[in-house]
């Protein structure tokens, strides 16, 4: 349960698509942070122990700024 | 808004994120608050514990069953296990009961799914398993708030 | 490692994001990295939208099954439907191979696929639907990278 407390933001009413979006940008600078320091792709498991959350939360919160829209934008951007 | 998902996975504690996240992920689509999707990833946790370790008694080979369904802004989730099952219901649900004081487990997982859920059903047999079904109406918790 | 689960939903399009988010929290547990996480949710999200939009050709009332297994260090992933199937499942695996040409599809799902995956097994019949096994080993692709 902790680990959830930390997860809620402020406010409440919150709706979680905004709120999941800033966890999302908070893991795109972890990652990109993590990458200059290890000089490779970090595991998920290595965003999730810097932000103090589970990797199956990192993945969630991900999912809100990571969309693929379209194959284009997953494969060539 | 119509919508249904059923999930099974193996009875380790390490799948109880993985369900608390595909629920919560589910559950996305009716456009919830933080809080609102906290609170179904608390009850989900303690109720897929519950069926990992007094249900199956963490015996990893055994099934986990979880069914969502989403009716208009209703949403239901049953946590289903065939495992030993709850002789007493009633004391179960009572707020500090906990049949293993020596796993340090705190005995208010059904307290919290009751005050989370609008609704909480338990049925249960002993040796057969147990149901959870927990119910929430999203139109009400919002016109409440407002 | 040795892990299972099953998932089961309606063929909204909808639940594609939600198929998504739950095989990628299930394969968070061996281990992977930022990039191989993307690549998984890439490839489930390209088999589901195949099964909704072609096997079942968005008709909501149709199920899709999703079966994940983590053996060791190997991922498999099966997407099925019991959609329309596919007449000429070579042909279909062809790059830029579409039958929906005026959904804008880009015809590129399975090239994407054996892209990111070890190992892409389709067995489909024409009029009982389409079975596509993804395989992945982990420890291959990181060996390879160090
Ligand atoms: N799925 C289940 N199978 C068998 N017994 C259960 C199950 N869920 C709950 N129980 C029983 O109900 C009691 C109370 O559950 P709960 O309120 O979650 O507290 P705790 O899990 O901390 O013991 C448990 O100690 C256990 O005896
Ligand atoms: N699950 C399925 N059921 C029926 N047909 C399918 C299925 N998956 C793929 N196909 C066929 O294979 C073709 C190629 O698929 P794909 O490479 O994903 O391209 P696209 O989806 O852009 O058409 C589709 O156009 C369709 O004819
Ligand atoms: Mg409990
Ligand atoms: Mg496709």
């Amino acid at each position: 349960i902790g680990e959830i407390q930390r997860f809620i933001r402020d406010d409440g009413t919150v709706k979680v698509s905004r709120s999941l979006k800033e966890v999302g940008n908070k893991i795109r600078r972890a990652a990109d942070e993590l990458t200059k320091e290890l000089g490779r792709v970090p595991t998920v498991q290595e965003i999730a122990n810097k932000l103090e959350l589970s990797p199956e939360e990192i993945i969630h919160a991900q999912e809100a700024t990571k969309k693929p829209q379209s194959i284009h934008e997953t494969v060539f951007e | 808004m119509n919508n249904s998902m059923q999930l099974q996975f193996k009875s380790i504690s390490e799948n109880e994120a993985f369900a608390r996240v595909s629920v919560a992920a589910f559950v996305s689509q009716i456009d919830p608050t933080m809080n609102e999707i906290t609170e179904i990833k608390t009850v989900v946790s303690e109720a897929v514990t519950n069926a990992i370790i007094h249900g199956y008694e963490e015996d990893p080979n055994q099934t986990v069953f979880i069914e969502c369904e989403i009716t208009d802004s209703t949403l239901s989730i049953v946590i289903e296990d065939h495992g030993i099952g709850i002789d007493n219901v009633d004391l179960a649900k009572e707020p500090l009961f906990t049949s293993k004081p020596e796993l340090e487990r705190s005995g208010m997982g059904f307290t919290i799914m009751e005050n989370f859920m609008d609704k909480v059903n338990v049925i249960s047999k002993p040796g057969i398993g147990t149901k959870v079904t927990l119910i929430k109406d999203f139109q009400t918790s919002k016109s409440l708030c407002n």
